[in-house]
């Protein structure tokens, strides 16, 4: 299994002060899979994207890329070998507008970024891939909006956007669809499975329905260790699973 | 021996000043965020305060010792209804800003009413006399300074951290709009803290003016050097910043009593332990890591 | 150093000074017109002004550019820019008076040491943001200034650099009038790099990393990278700045490295105004013609006046100057459509 | 001065009027030993050379043009430059702040007009940087050293320790001082330099340790100036280093500093004074007459200043020109007398102004009269003797 | 209890709010649902007194309160629960919790919060920032418990909870309700806000465009779905 993942962690721990968040986790993503991370509030999900794209330093083990080890990378080197991610509470530039992020994630691949010498109007080459880009998330109409002023629905729709642009091997959405309307969470639903093609999918998620919709492999998570792993329905019904997260109603229904 | 003692107790004094001077930068830093580049400024407004008072008004040392601080906290207050506030809602480096033209325009109001000249300020005769330490004697009025100073840190200390007081001025500083909508009046907590930090470089000032030449511009300089102690001791930390000030003031005593021969690292010595904490921790010694910017 | 980003950029943080003003997006005409205008201005300035003092309004010009480049397009406020501007002096002088080259040749060797001098200061300061880099930078500084101030057998020490010779393929620039027009194309040159750089792809980088740094991270950004090529970039210019002032001043003296050199750098740039790169041009002119003025006025509390001025400007109009204009500006133009 | 004037048909005056433009600091360290109330000295000479030769001065057109250089060389030399070129000025006073000073010298020697530097004490104007239209007056660090240090060891201690400001003009005071002290047979037991600037204001470790070399020092000599000369004074009656027998011995001190540390911290401190107002009749005259024009007394830079503006005058009206290399002519190697030179001489080799000067010493405040007398005279140091010898370094 | 009348609002110069009219009665929870960006969250902040460009009439028991400053307001009972959370970064949870003052006659006690969040007993000397998102809702929602409110303003405060920890939350309002706690909801899960609320406003373009209880939203949930979505 470890020879095929495309991402896998390997004894992953992070400490706060003394508070162990994420303890001892493998975890495997196989390749273009959909591999969706559930758990209860604080289970240490978001730590675990924070240690896999190099935002936190892990205090202990071992993060695997495609067979490179990545352990203790920074989040910009991260980036550069194709892992892009979303954030939880949404993180733009209050006064870009949304075109503006979409080429900005676009040229970062590129050593445009470096050419100090070089004018602006070059990036007016990727106006029509973010355009693009932005049509697909349903802001096409909003391309010339400051990021601030969009509603917060609009800024989630806007995180997806950049992490796409990046056209990232893996892609890690932390609750891509979380203040969305029901439409927007279908559309979104509808692009994940559009863009995982090719791709790897890692999600953190707590609609169900989109986990059922999305993820070949579920992984549950509590008190920062791993508690279930395996396909949704199998999850979906396990006891522990009912118990510490989903709860009998949710269960039920 | 009695020589290190000497020397020791001396770099101790004179850490009183910068450990008072980084309290009350730490006090205003840590409660609304506002780096407070006037408060040398106000150090030079206590000692020349306590000056006037004595000249024109034959006010004695002790009386200053509270008027000065109690004026200079009603200015300070006055200052951040007027002005601080407004800035609050803004980046920090506005108020930097307002603050720094608010230090030249202090100095020169002072200088144009009293010109430069030092001004004469005798130590009060209670305290004029010498303590025997058995090994060495020193200046009561030392003494003096060094307790008072120490005492008043961990009054300051415990009120801040042990009382409601901190938390409310932190909570409404942050995140004034939020904090209003939890039924708390905002201004009528962080003004007080503001005058009150004002009021303890105005303290430090009058206790100074015994012993420093008083004149316009004695805070200017300093304030640079106890920026740097507050760097060292972490910015806010109330804690951090009363230790750094006195670590400060041995290290520059030692340095200057044992590296005299090497004039250039006891000048830079603050700064260059600023530049290993900052290798070592960014934050200082003991600021807490903020939420990464 | 730890570090986490599940935090919103910041809530808590208002967003830094504004940058891209409405200039840049007026008409093509407006902006012509406007670059028309400064160039016949720069032309004839020493004929309206006492030509020394004209040689430091185009000196003050750079220097103040340099620190807008940061303070605005970077959001990183340098307290400490006297380092590089000064550093750049002394090299200056030094070159000139030991090697007897043409004086444009001095003063760039003069900001490449500025440049070098600004790889450690910003490798340890921009580990820091905002009011802390402020800090940090007038902090090391003042290191400097104090390591001038003892290395006497280099700078003098107080006496000042002396001498310091206006050489030009053996032309004679004595005369302050001659000598603006020897420097006027290296400071347009300087001036035109400042604009260059904020209107490149790195320029819209440096602005992404000053709203939300993190994010540029997750997107590849190497931040640290980014932030410290701008500061050795401004403080190559702050360091043409201080060498023509070196050469124009024919001396240096240790003030070049004081505090409050730094501190007139940020008025001139608020003044102008945060982030509109050419406010710092004509905050440089108020200035220095200020500063001139009231020397010769009799009027003794100059502080007073400058520091007026920037409480006045950071109350009143946070904007500065051009911000203010251009904003006023861009209303009236909304209007009119 | 001697010459009689000129008739009034033949004046080579430029723009027909003399400027005398008083370039110093007047809002910061040296506003007040110096400042605006020089500007009024300056003003107070040409009055008196005006009605002392009526219808026969050389104009009657002589006004005072004056600039704050902040202490800043760079402002110092626009302001030279601009007073030269734009004000008409002939003759650049004052000038305190060594940096400054030595850059209005080659301000001056580029224009080539007349500059009289007064309020600086750098050797160096008459060293390696003199120049033909660069004069000093009043003081310099070798005169400030030789007379304290030469006499005080002669009359009060031989053994010292020093106490200087780590930068130019601190180590150049210890040197001239160590030297004094040698030659006149007494020892440096010790010798520290503190910071400069001294931000923390404290020098207690250096204080503390003076009174516990070996042998014991019998004089603190300090050479901190302005601010830093009052920490010092404050610290060391803090640790009552007179009780311990070690007496005080300043480089640098002006009547300004004495008032603001007032006599009672000071008194039996020794150094060297340029000039003391109520020295004499003469020099109380002059006194009383600023006094009221300025209602405080004058500095010896005060008097320095009035001296060498009526000084120029004088050359000018001699020469009958303001042309400066005639002038510079007529005063080189020239005695003069008047109420700040005594026994005065314009040196031709360096353009040093040597006059007598005057180991001074602070009163007790019992003995304090009248405000602002502060000082009793202990000895006058001779013109020839007070001053060093004319340098190698000087090329004119 | 809370009437609003004729209420306007907005940013600059673009208007997000329209004359919108509503009311909540003591004791009911009343839902307010509406597409992203419909101006919701911008509703409760101008019942907060927190937006400055504001116009219309808002009434709390019959008192106009739209000239108060937000703390008055506050004190007469009002709890926001806002859509960022509004973690104090320089607070501890503690701290956050003892933070506002009580309003109300049935304050929560610091015990019985952290009987009914354990997370956040666990987490309580850590800086509120430092919270997961999860955490953060809980504490936001807990300590206008705390604070004992009688109105409650609640923007979404079940995004990014788990499943089992969403019926906790919609349990709390119940339980909230019993005791006569008032609330205003905005919600975007209609499951959930059918769950806890009597009463429900559609709010579209910044305008009222429909009134709806429970049973209407059941019947026509499809429809409005999709009206939610498009
Ligand atoms: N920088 C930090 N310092 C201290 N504790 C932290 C820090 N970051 C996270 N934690 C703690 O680690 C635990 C895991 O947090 P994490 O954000 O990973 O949870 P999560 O699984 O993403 O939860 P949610 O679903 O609520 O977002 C939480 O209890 C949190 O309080
Ligand atoms: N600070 C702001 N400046 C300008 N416009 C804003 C601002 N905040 C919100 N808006 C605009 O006001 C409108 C209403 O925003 P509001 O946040 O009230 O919507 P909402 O209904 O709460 O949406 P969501 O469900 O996404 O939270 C949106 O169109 C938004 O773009
Ligand atoms: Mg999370
Ligand atoms: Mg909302």
């Amino acid at each position: 299994m470890a020879g095929q993942a495309l991402l896998s962690a390997r004894g992953l721990t992070r400490d706060f002060r003394g508070f162990r968040a994420v303890d001892d986790v493998d975890l495997d993503v196989a390749p273009e899979s959909v591999h969706a991370l559930v758990g209860p509030n604080g289970a240490g999900k978001t730590t675990l994207f924070n240690l896999l794209t190099g935002f936190l330093r892990p205090s202990g083990g071992r993060i695997e890329l495609a067979g490179r080890d990545v352990t203790g990378l920074p989040p910009e080197q991260v980036a550069r070998l194709g892992v892009a991610r979303s954030f939880q509470i949404t993180s733009l530039f209050p006064q870009l507008s949304a075109r503006e992020h979409v080429a900005l994630a676009l040229q970062a691949s590129s050593g445009l970024g470096w050419r100090f010498w070089r004018s602006a109007k070059l990036m007016g080459r990727y106006t029509e891939r973010a355009d693009e880009l932005l049509g697909m998330v349903g802001l096409a109409e909003l391309a010339d909006a400051p990021s601030e002023s969009l509603a917060y629905g609009r800024k989630r729709a806007l995180e997806l956007a950049i992490a796409l642009a990046l056209d990232p091997k893996v892609l890690l959405l932390d609750e891509p669809t979380a203040g969305m309307g029901l439409e927007d969470v279908d559309r979104t639903v509808e692009l994940i499975g559009r863009v995982r093609a090719g791709r790897t999918v890692v999600m953190v998620e707590h609609n169900m329905s989109v986990v059922g919709r999305l993820a070949d492999t579920v992984t549950v998570f509590q008190a920062g260790k791993v508690l279930v792993e395996g396909p949704y329905e199998q999850v979906r019904a396990d006891e522990r699973v009912i118990a510490a997260y989903l709860g009998a109603a949710d269960a039920a229904h | 021996m009695s020589g290190f003692a000497q020397n020791t107790f001396n770099g101790l004094v004179s850490g009183a000043f910068y450990a008072l001077l980084a309290l009350g930068l730490a006090v205003i830093f840590g409660m609304l965020r506002v780096v407070n580049f006037a408060h040398g400024a106000f150090y030079m407004l206590g000692a020349f305060g306590a000056y006037v008072l004595l000249t024109e008004a034959g006010v004695p040392f002790w009386a200053a010792l509270v008027i000065m601080p109690v004026g200079l906290g009603l200015l300070g207050m006055a200052l951040e209804r007027v002005v601080i506030h407004r800035l609050t809602k803004l980046d920090p480096l506005y108020n930097f800003l307002l603050t720094f033209g608010l230090t030249l325009i202090l100095q020169d109001l002072v200088k144009l009413r009293y010109g430069v000249q030092s001004s004469p300020y005798a130590t009060p005769s209670q305290l004029s006399g010498t303590v025997d330490f058995g090994l060495f004697d020193f200046p009561t009025y030392r003494v003096f300074i060094l307790g008072f100073a120490v005492l008043l840190c961990v009054v300051v200390w415990w009120v801040l951290s042990r009382t409601r007081i901190g938390m409310v001025v932190r909570a409404a500083t942050e995140r004034p709009e939020l904090t209003r909508a939890f039924g708390i009046d905002v201004s009528r907590w962080v003004t007080p803290v503001f005058g009150f930090g004002i009021g303890l470089a105005g303290l430090a000032g009058v206790l100074a003016a015994p012993m420093r030449a008083v004149n316009p511009l004695m805070g200017a300089d300093l304030i640079i050097v106890v920026f740097a102690v507050v760097v060292i001791g972490g910015l806010g930390s109330i804690f951090g910043s009363v230790a750094a000030g006195f670590g400060i003031g041995l290290v520059q005593s030692w340095g200057e009593a044992y590296l005299s021969d090497f004039p250039i690292v006891s000048q830079t010595i603050v700064f260059l332990v600023m530049a290993a904490v900052l290798l070592w921790r960014p934050a200082g010694l003991f600021g807490r890591e903020e939420a990464p910017a | 150093m730890t570090s986490t980003v599940d935090t919103p950029p910041d809530a808590s943080r208002p967003a830094p000074p504004s940058g891209l003003v409405a200039v840049a997006r007026a008409p093509g005409w407006v902006r012509y017109a406007l670059l028309a205008v400064g160039l016949a201005v720069a032309a004839w300035l020493p004929n309206g002004l006492y030509p020394a003092v004209a040689v430091d309004i185009l000196c003050w010009a750079l220097f103040a550019v340099a620190v807008d480049l940061l303070l605005g397009f970077t959001g990183l406020m340098s307290f400490g820019h006297a380092a590089f501007w000064g550093t750049s002096a002394y090299v200056t002088g030094l070159v000139a008076i030991h090697a007897g080259l043409p004086f444009p040749v001095a003063v760039l060797a003069g900001a490449l040491a500025a440049a070098v001098l600004a790889v450690p200061i910003g490798y340890l300061a921009v580990k820091r943001t905002g009011i802390y880099f402020a800090m940090v930078t007038l902090a090391f500084a003042q290191m400097v200034y104090y390591i001038a101030n003892d290395w006497r057998s280099v700078t003098q020490g107080e006496n000042g650099l002396q001498g310091v010779p206006r050489e030009l393929f053996g032309a004679d620039l004595t005369d302050d009038y001659y000598f603006y027009y020897a420097i006027l194309p290296i400071v347009l040159l300087g001036l035109a790099a400042a604009w260059r750089i904020v209107h490149s792809p790195f320029g819209r980088v440096l602005v992404g990393i000053r709203d939300n740094p993190a994010r540029a991270r997750a997107l590849g950004y190497p931040v640290h990278r980014y932030k410290l090529t701008a500061f050795v970039l401004s403080g190559f210019i702050a360091g043409l700045g201080g060498g023509l002032f070196a050469v124009g001043h024919r001396f240096v003296s240790l003030d070049v490295l004081h505090w409050t050199t730094s501190g007139k750098a940020v008025i001139v740039v608020v003044l102008g105004g945060i982030g509109t790169l050419w406010g710092g041009v004509l905050g440089a002119a108020i200035v220095v013609r200020l500063e001139d003025w009231l020397s010769f006025s009799g009027f003794e509390a100059i502080g007073l006046v400058t520091g007026g001025i920037f409480v006045l400007v950071v109350v009143l109009f946070r904007r500065g100057l051009w911000g203010s204009a251009a904003a006023l500006a861009h209303r009236l133009a909304a209007r009119r459509r | 001065g001697g010459g009689g004037p000129q008739s009034g048909g033949d004046q080579k005056l430029t723009g027909d009027k003399i400027v005398l433009g008083v370039l110093n600091d007047q809002s910061g360290v040296y506003s007040e030993l110096s400042g605006k109330n020089s500007v009024t000295a300056v003003e107070m000479a040409i009055a008196d050379f005006t009605a002392k030769y009526g219808d026969k001065a050389v104009t009657k057109n002589i006004s005072a043009e004056t600039a704050d250089h902040q202490n800043k060389p760079d402002v110092a030399n626009s302001k030279a430059q601009e007073m030269y070129d734009r004000k008409g000025v002939d003759l650049i006073l004052d000038v305190p702040t060594s940096s400054a000073a030595l850059k209005v010298a080659d301000v001056a020697k580029e224009k080539k007009k007349l500059y009289f530097n007064i309020g600086a004490a750098t050797t160096d104007l008459t060293g390696k940087s003199c120049n033909k239209y660069t004069f000093h007056y009043a003081y310099d660090t070798y005169m400030l050293a030789n007379g304290t240090g030469k006499t005080t060891t002669e009359q009060i201690g031989k053994n010292w320790y020093i106490l200087y400001p780590n930068y130019a003009f601190g180590q150049d005071m210890e040197k001239s001082f160590s030297t004094a002290i040698t030659a006149a047979g007494g020892k440096v037991v010790g010798k520290d330099g503190a910071p400069f600037p001294n931000t923390s204001g404290d020098f207690s470790t250096f204080l503390l340790k003076a009174p516990n070399l070996t042998p014991k020092p019998d004089v603190l000599g300090t050479m901190q100036a302005g601010a830093e000369l009052v920490n010092v004074v404050k610290q060391y009656n803090e640790f009552k280093l007179r009780e311990k027998g070690v007496d005080l011995a300043v480089g640098l001190m002006f009547l300004t500093d004495i008032h603001s540390l007032t006599p009672a911290a000071l008194a039996g401190t020794t150094y060297t004074d340029a000039w003391y107002w109520n020295f004499d009749a003469k020099n109380r005259e002059f006194a009383d007459r600023f006094q009221q024009k300025t209602g405080t007394r004058p500095t010896f830079a005060h008097a320095a200043n009035y001296s060498a503006a009526l000084q120029y005058l004088e050359a000018v009206q001699a020469a009958g020109t303001d042309d400066a290399d005639t002038v510079v002519k007529g005063l080189e190697g020239k005695t003069v007398e008047d109420v700040f030179l005594r026994n005065g001489k314009i040196r031709a080799e360096d353009h040093r102004v040597v006059h007598d000067a005057y180991l001074a010493q602070v009163k007790p405040q019992s003995e304090v009269a009248e405000p602002w007398d502060y000082v009793k005279v202990l000895k006058t140091i001779p013109a020839a003797e007070a001053f060093r010898a004319p340098s190698a370094d000087c090329k004119l | 209890m809370l009437r609003i009348e004729n209420l306007s609002a907005w940013y600059g110069e673009a208007q997000v709010l329209r004359d919108v009219s509503l009311q909540v009665a003591a004791g009911e929870v009343v839902t307010l649902v509406g597409r992203n960006g419909a101006g919701k969250s911008t509703l409760l902040r101008c019942v907060m007194g927190l937006h400055s460009g504001q116009r219309g009439t808002v009434e709390l028991d019959g008192r106009d309160i739209g000239r108060l400053p937000a703390h008055r307001r506050a004190r007469l009972g009002l709890g926001w629960v806002p859509d960022d959370r509004g973690s104090y970064a320089t607070l501890t949870v503690t701290e956050n919790l003892t933070l506002p003052p009580t309003v109300g006659p049935d304050p929560w006690s610091l015990e019985r919060v952290y009987e009914a969040f354990p997370a956040l007993y666990t987490r309580r000397d850590s800086a509120a920032t430092m919270l997961s998102g999860g955490e953060q809702q809980m504490l936001a929602l807990a300590r206008v418990l705390r604070m004992g409110a009688r109105l409650l303003l609640c923007d979404e405060p079940t995004e990014g909870l788990s499943p089992l920890l969403v019926q906790q939350v919609g349990d709390l309002l119940r339980e909230a309700k019993k005791h006569g706690v008032t609330v205003l909801l905005v919600e975007q899960n209609l499951h959930f806000a059918t769950g806890v609320a009597d009463r429900h406003y559609l709010l579209a373009e910044g305008r009222v465009a429909e009134a709806m209880d429970n049973s209407e939203v059941r019947s026509r949930e499809r429809e409005l779905l999709a009206y939610l979505g498009i």
